[in-house]
């Protein structure tokens, strides 16, 4: 029985559209948890900055304020450790998600980031198997997960050899910033036949190459919508063929039940995988009319689905 | 030769130039232990680049500097003090975020090591002690937190201050400016005793009777030369205006009594003390000891007669500050810029400037007030202290508003300079502008229609007509003190 | 004579007096803060702030302003979490170098008379690049002495507390009391005539900037005692804070006027400031906002208080 | 002096000898096949960056101390509100453009209200006012990127005779910039007021007045460039002005206004925007990885400084 238990999100960021889905997911599911009777109270908590060192302050407080679990999207896997391991010592259940911990107290939820870069160029060698040249747009530098996919990214043309990154920029995860990016190296790159992306940053890379005369590559989407109405325009028009992947938003709401579940004392591994979602040319149209306009491609978990996902793991 | 070889500094020669300017053009100056030299001479004269020269701060493009004989090669500012050179400049030298100990600590190289805190405070204390007795100053304050003259006073001190090297040469570029007479007296009384004592000073000041008094001898300086040098007796305060090379009409009388009660009033303003009021054309003097509330009053009239939001079309007061450097010149700008920053109002159309009207009142001023400078486009730094000064004054009269504040506006300004700006202001007068006084010179106030004398911040006593003296304007400056 | 508080003394009283109602505010929303745990908590955060403040004080201090704090303190916790570990003696170089650079900056800005804004935005981007090349992905560990020492449990009072008390007494002997002190606050009052007086200027503005280096090392060193693990963005946010928490502390931009127990006081009641808006529990789209506007009622804390000195003052 | 020589005496010389060759470099890597293209995205870039330079620019002016921080969250709130208003609309052109122009005046009120009210420096005030204003833009559609007006989309994105059309924007109000700076009773005032507020305040300019239209200046460039910008990258996004925190104040110090007030410098800002777009497009190009990417923009900064420092320092 967990209706006396107190839970709280831990979020360091919320200035794109994805974390806007998230927390929406959030307040969502857990709203109706709390009205259940299943917790007792469910806080979602933001931290300006976007800064370890203050979420570790934010964690600390939530130490101070007697929840009984933490669910947390870090800003780093392992400048919070310190403050993940003080919770875990006053007895805190600490689960992390997206942006993962890694305190071997803590629960992880994890997107295998790695896998999906290798899976971009997968795709790729069998659209284009001839292979050719490839601009890859990174997110953030020094951050984990831009670390992981961008690596994922290089094993996956070990693997397919037939191609080349030629330019490589930082978009940092936003489409001015990446649309900027390209743009300035894209006049002096050769010809290229697909860029591979983070998330967050194909549409931006679209509208810089539109922008010049050269035929338009094959960019790997985010699931942001407007990426995937471009798509679908691009698809309409003339065919164009491409697919996007993305963790979804709604994980939190995964990372909650989970949450809740080791609150109720059952047995859950330390290290839960989660899917990421992907969208192919033949489901577009059913994805995009389940994205709220300007948002992102989401799913929503359930307890039963956490169940599953817990007893899979096992 | 015997004579170089007793100097305490001997100066030969020297030859200094800012690009075009010659700002010492072959100066020769010794100066012997135990006695005063005053220097005088116009605003740009070269008094103050001298001095640089002297205390190190500057090395001569040409000519030499030797010490006790010996011909110094390599001197600097460290040389000069390791020789017993202390200066006071005359605008503030001290840290103002710094207590007056820690002032000392900065100003004494050598004083480091553990408890200098009490050492440069029983230092600076006996020397302020020395100089001003019953000073009344403590040595834990901050700088920023004294009146201007306690500031003088404190910097004074410490160039007669003793912290191992004693100080054989005081150099004193204008030191009175911001003191009143009483205290203006003690510091001469204490050069005198320092001179006897076998030290050296030199004593620059335009206040000519303070040099005649003071100097064993005394050197005239003119462009960049020395012009005239004899013992102070061979001089009178005639004897010198005319070696500085100004035709001043020594006019210093008193105005005549005008009919003033008809003029409609101007201004009125509710202080602490007696209220001040202001009649259309009349000339106020705003007396009393240095720091006793005037600079406040003109500030809080200023305050309230101009708008901070938004642009006065006809701003009643204008304002000729004495501070230059705190709220004066713009440094960045020319001399033509820092002269129509307040007139500019006049000179724009639709908020556009008239660049050839500026042109023109500026060169017009030029003539006027006679500034020294090739171009009104040169930078407004390149201006001797004296001269930036006039620029101010200069920015102010030529506004259209009736009265004019002025806070010790003459600080600096040579002989000849006062007495045209003299005549200026009381033609000025004459056409109906109200000029709002304050000065620390007793000349300056003698020539006023109405004097208020302040004291402890609070206007004590209001003098006019006759009643315009040395003695009534003493007698109410220190009403009160036994009380 | 009536008894008369120095302005330096109350410029320490404003902020002193704003920690106190924001720590009783806290108290009151949370009484489980009151214990030495929940201090520890509330502040061990607190303590590399305040040494990047403190830092950061140390360039105000000569009228500059230090925009590569963030990133140097991130780039110190690479070090820190990386070879001081594995390679002490090649980390003690590294650091020592990186002091060195610090102190050179101050010998530039002051021969070359650069704006010091310029010189520390472009230092920002060096000291980001030298931190991504050393953590291209966060991770490496807190060397253990480091960690030990953050995490130990003085009697009496938490580390946190112990910590800060310390670094404000190290400040403000070697700021207010020493003669290196004097000379650098002599300067942004008034460096001409600190030059006249026969000073070396460049020397002085050079330890004030290695003094600066020093603390900013020493704050990463304890960050990562607290993190136990590094990456190259753990602190970018400690610029602004370091420059909020000397201004909060009665600091000024020019001018010299400086106050190292103050800044300490002010790092701490920016710290405090984030967790009173926790215990608020305000809706997730304002909890951003209300950083702000916590920063504006501290600060117009101050301005009251001013006041009321302004007044003192003229009595 | 020969002109040439009279050249090197500007400010803004270096921040274009530094753009011009950086563009060199990197078209010589395709030998010239790249100059039309990289020109025009140069010239496209650079534009979002001088129009927010521009505002910042007039704010530095003012003088020590004086800066906007809030910069990027008012680009960000008024891109998302113009778009929502508008909601793909070509009738709502004009109308969206008003409100980010009355979002802008809000949010300078606000900001000068905090420094002119609570006396707050102008830093922690813009700082604070930030989060409140990234606040709202969160509150008011929690991030969902709305696409642009067709229309709008369109003009910002293309070219009028081969120059980018925000380019052209961008230059008028450059030139608008550079006639209130040189010809009008307002430029004089501002920089009348960055070299001595005491000085001005005497000379009987209207100094809160100026300061104050001043800031709303500043907030209403930046919500211009947030609207353009917003169009131009086919949305709002939350995150899309926190680039031009630190670029704003690059382009404005890079292009040789003095920092400590007093004197700017229109030309700079359009050097120094195109050579902070060039320069990252040079090293992308040459396919340096971030971290060397990050020093070398730093080195670059810094020795760009110092050339124009050390000449003006030296006349
Ligand atoms: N740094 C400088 N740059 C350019 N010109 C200078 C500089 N310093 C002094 N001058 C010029 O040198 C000349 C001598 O100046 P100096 O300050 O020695 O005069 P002064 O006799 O002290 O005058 P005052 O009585 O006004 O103080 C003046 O014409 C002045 O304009
Ligand atoms: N920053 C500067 N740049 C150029 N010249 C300067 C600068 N500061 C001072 N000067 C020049 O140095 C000389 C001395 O100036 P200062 O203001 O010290 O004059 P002063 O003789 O002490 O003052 P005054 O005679 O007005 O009482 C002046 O000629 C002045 O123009
Ligand atoms: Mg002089
Ligand atoms: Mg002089």
């Amino acid at each position: 029985d967990t209706s006396a238990k107190k839970i709280a999100l831990s979020n360091n960021y919320a200035g794109n559209s994805w974390r806007q889905a998230m927390l929406t997911s959030w307040g969502k599911v857990t709203g109706e948890a709390v009205k259940a009777g299943t917790v007792a109270a469910a806080d979602p908590f933001t931290t300006a900055e976007n800064q370890a060192t203050e979420q570790a302050a934010q964690i600390q407080n939530m130490i101070l304020q007697g929840y009984d679990a933490i669910v947390l999207n870090a800003a780093s896997p392992t400048a919070l450790n310190g403050a993940v391991k003080e919770a875990c010592d006053a007895g805190i259940t600490v689960v992390s998600f997206d942006g993962i911990v890694t305190e071997p107290c803590a629960w992880r939820i994890a997107v295998n980031f790695k896998e999906m870069g290798r899976s971009e160029v997968e795709y790729l060698s069998q659209k284009l198997p001839q292979g050719g040249n490839l601009l890859e747009i990174r997110g953030l530098a020094g951050v984990f997960v831009d670390d992981e996919i961008s690596a994922g990214i290089h094993d996956g043309v070990k693997q397919y050899p037939q191609f080349k990154v030629v330019g490589s920029v930082h978009g940092d995860w936003a489409q001015d910033v990446a649309q900027k990016a390209v743009a300035g190296i894209l006049p002096s790159l050769p010809d290229i036949v697909g860029v591979v992306t983070q998330g967050g940053d194909g549409y931006g890379a679209a509208q810089a190459i539109a922008a010049t005369d050269r035929k338009m590559p094959t960019i790997i989407m985010g699931n942001r919508e407007d990426e995937l109405k471009w798509w679908k325009e691009q698809k309409d028009g003339k065919g164009y063929e491409t697919m996007s992947v993305s963790i979804a938003p709604g994980v939190s709401t995964l990372a909650f039940w989970v949450a809740q579940q080791i609150l109720d004392g059952k047995e859950v591994k330390k290290d839960l995988v989660v899917p990421f979602l992907r969208i192919d040319q033949d489901n577009l149209e059913t994805n995009l009319a389940n994205t709220q306009a300007g948002g992102v491609a989401n799913v929503e978990y359930t307890q039963a689905d956490a169940i599953k996902v817990i007893e899979s793991a096992k | 030769m015997n004579e170089v070889l007793k100097a305490v500094i001997a100066v030969d020669d020297a030859k200094v130039s800012f690009g075009a300017v010659k700002a010492l053009d072959g100066v020769t100056l010794r100066v012997m232990p135990g006695e005063c030299v005053g220097l005088v001479g116009h605003n740009g004269a070269g008094k103050s680049t001298i001095v640089s020269v002297i205390n190190g701060g500057l090395t001569p493009h040409e000519g030499s500097v030797a010490s006790d004989g010996e011909r110094l090669e390599r001197y600097g500012i460290n040389a000069a003090r390791a020789r017993g050179v202390r200066c006071v400049f005359q605008e503030l030298s001290l840290c103002p975020n710094l207590s007056i100990v820690e002032n000392t600590r900065i100003m004494h190289r050598h004083l480091g090591g553990f408890g200098w805190r009490r050492r440069a405070a029983k230092i600076i204390e006996t020397s302020l002690d020395a100089v001003f007795p019953g000073h009344g100053i403590d040595s834990g304050r901050a700088v920023g937190d004294l009146s201007i003259a306690e500031r003088q006073m404190v910097e004074i001190s410490m160039a007669f201050s003793n912290a191992g090297v004693a100080p054989r040469l005081v150099i004193l570029d204008e030191p009175t400016s911001s003191l009143d007479a009483s205290l203006a007296r003690q510091m001469l009384d204490h050069v005198r005793r320092f001179v006897a004592a076998g030290g050296s000073v030199i004593f620059i000041s335009h206040i000519l009777h303070e040099i005649l008094e003071t100097s064993d001898r005394i050197v005239v300086m003119k462009d960049g030369r020395v012009v005239a040098e004899r013992p102070a007796p061979g001089f009178d305060h005639h004897g010198l205006v005319e070696a500085m090379g100004t035709v001043a009409k020594e006019e210093t009388a008193q105005r005549s009594t005008r009919e003033q009660s008809t003029a409609p009033l101007i201004l009125s303003h509710q202080t602490k003390g007696l209220p001040f009021t202001a009649l259309k054309g009349e000339i106020i003097a705003l007396a009393g000891l240095a720091g006793h509330g005037q600079t406040e009053l003109l500030l809080a009239l200023h305050a309230a007669q101009s708008g901070a939001w938004l642009p006065e079309r006809d701003p009643l007061v204008t304002f000729v500050a004495g501070d230059r450097r705190l709220n004066g010149v713009f440094e960045l700008w020319s001399i033509l810029r820092n002269f129509s920053i307040a007139s500019l109002g006049d000179l724009t159309r639709h908020g556009l400037i008239l660049a050839d009207e500026e042109q023109t009142k500026g060169v017009d001023w030029k003539r006027r007030i006679e500034i020294r400078t090739p171009d009104m486009a040169n930078r407004i730094l390149s201006l001797s202290g004296g001269n930036q000064q006039k620029v101010l004054f200069a920015r102010a009269l030529a506004t259209r508003a009736p009265v004019v504040l002025m806070d010790d506006p003459m600080r600096g300004v040579d002989v000849g300079t006062k007495q045209e700006v003299y005549a200026i202001i009381r033609e000025e007068a004459a056409h109906g502008r109200t000029f709002i006084w304050y000065s620390t010179e007793m000349d300056e106030v003698r020539l006023c229609d109405r004097v208020y004398v302040f004291r402890e911040g609070r206007i004590t006593a209001e003098l006019a007509g006759d009643a315009v003296n040395e003695t009534n304007i003493i007698a109410a400056s220190f009403e009160g003190v036994a009380a | 004579m009536t008894f008369r508080l120095s302005s330096d003394a109350l410029r320490l009283a404003i902020p002193a007096l704003s920690l106190t109602l924001l720590l009783a505010a806290v108290f009151w929303l949370q009484p489980r803060a009151m214990s030495y745990v929940g201090l520890n908590l509330l502040f061990n955060l607190a303590v590399p702030i305040a040494l990047a403040t403190i830092a950061q004080m140390l360039v105000m201090a000569v009228n500059d302003l230090d925009l590569s704090m963030g990133t140097f303190v991130s780039f110190v916790a690479c070090v820190t979490a990386t070879f001081l570990r594995d390679a002490p003696a090649v980390g003690i170089l590294i650091l020592a170098g990186a002091i060195a650079i610090y102190a050179g900056l101050g010998v530039v800005i002051h021969l070359r008379n650069l704006p010091s804004i310029v010189v520390t935005l472009g230092m920002s981007f060096v000291w980001g690049g030298l931190a991504v090349l050393l953590l291209p992905a966060p991770g490496g560990q807190a060397p253990d002495w480091v960690r030990w020492l953050m995490t130990v449990k003085p009697p009496l009072a938490p580390m946190a507390i112990v910590a800060s008390i310390a670094i404000a007494a190290v400040a403000h002997l070697l700021v207010m009391r020493s003669s290196l002190g004097v000379l650098i606050r002599g300067i942004g009052g008034n460096q001409r005539s600190v030059e006249r007086a026969g000073w070396s200027i460049v020397a002085a503005r050079a330890g004030a900037y290695g003094l600066a280096g020093l603390f900013a090392v020493l704050a990463g060193i304890a960050l990562v005692g607290l993190t136990t693990s590094a990456d190259a963005n753990i602190a970018l946010r400690y610029t602004l804070l370091s420059i909020a928490g000397v201004i909060l502390g009665g600091g000024e931009f020019i001018g010299g006027r400086v106050s190292p127990v103050g800044a300490v006081i002010g790092a701490l009641t920016l710290t405090l400031a984030g967790s009173f808006l926790s215990f608020l529990r305000i809706s997730p789209d304002w909890q951003i906002g209300a950083q702000g506007a916590i920063l504006i009622v501290v600060l117009a804390l101050r301005l009251m208080l001013n006041r009321l000195e302004k007044r003192e003052k003229r009595r | 002096m020969t002109p040439l020589f009279g050249l090197f005496g500007k400010p803004w010389i270096w921040s274009w000898l530094a753009a011009f060759t950086v563009w060199f470099l990197t078209i010589m890597v395709t030998l010239g096949a790249s100059t039309l293209g990289l020109s025009q995205a140069a010239l496209t870039f650079a534009a979002f960056s001088v129009i927010v330079g521009i505002g910042q620019m007039f704010v530095i002016t003012l003088g020590p101390g004086n800066i906007d921080l809030s910069v990027p969250a008012t680009m960000t709130l008024a891109g998302t509100v113009a778009l929502k208003l508008m909601n793909v609309e070509n009738g709502m052109i004009l109308p969206g453009l008003l409100i980010a122009i009355v979002l802008g005046l809000v949010v300078g009120l606000g900001n000068y209200a905090l420094i002119k009210v609570l006396r707050i420096p102008p830093i922690i005030a813009t700082l604070s006012m930030s989060f409140i204003v990234q606040s709202a833009a969160i509150w008011t559609n929690r991030g969902l990127r709305i696409k642009p007006p067709t229309m709008l989309a369109e003009f910002t994105t293309s070219n009028t005779l081969g120059v980018p059309n925000v380019a052209i924007v961008a230059l008028l109000i450059s030139l608008l910039a550079w006639f209130l700076l040189e010809k009008t009773i307002y430029g004089r005032w501002i920089s009348a007021i960055g070299q001595s507020m005491p000085a001005a305040r005497m000379a009987g300019i209207p100094v809160d007045g100026t300061r104050f239209v001043t800031y709303l200046f500043c907030a209403v460039l930046a919500a211009v460039a947030g609207y353009l910008l917003a169009c131009f990258s086919g949305g709002a996004a939350l995150n899309m002005g926190s680039e031009y925190l630190l670029m704003s104040i690059a382009v404005v110090v890079i292009g040789g206004t003095a920092v400590a007030g007093g004197d700017s410098n229109v030309p700079g800002i359009w050097g120094a925007s195109l050579f902070m777009f060039l320069v990252v497009s040079m090293l992308n190009t040459y396919g340096v990885g971030a971290g060397i990417r990050l020093i070398m923009t730093g080195l670059i900064i810094i020795s760009v400084i110092m050339l124009a420092g050390g000449r003006r320092a030296g006349m």
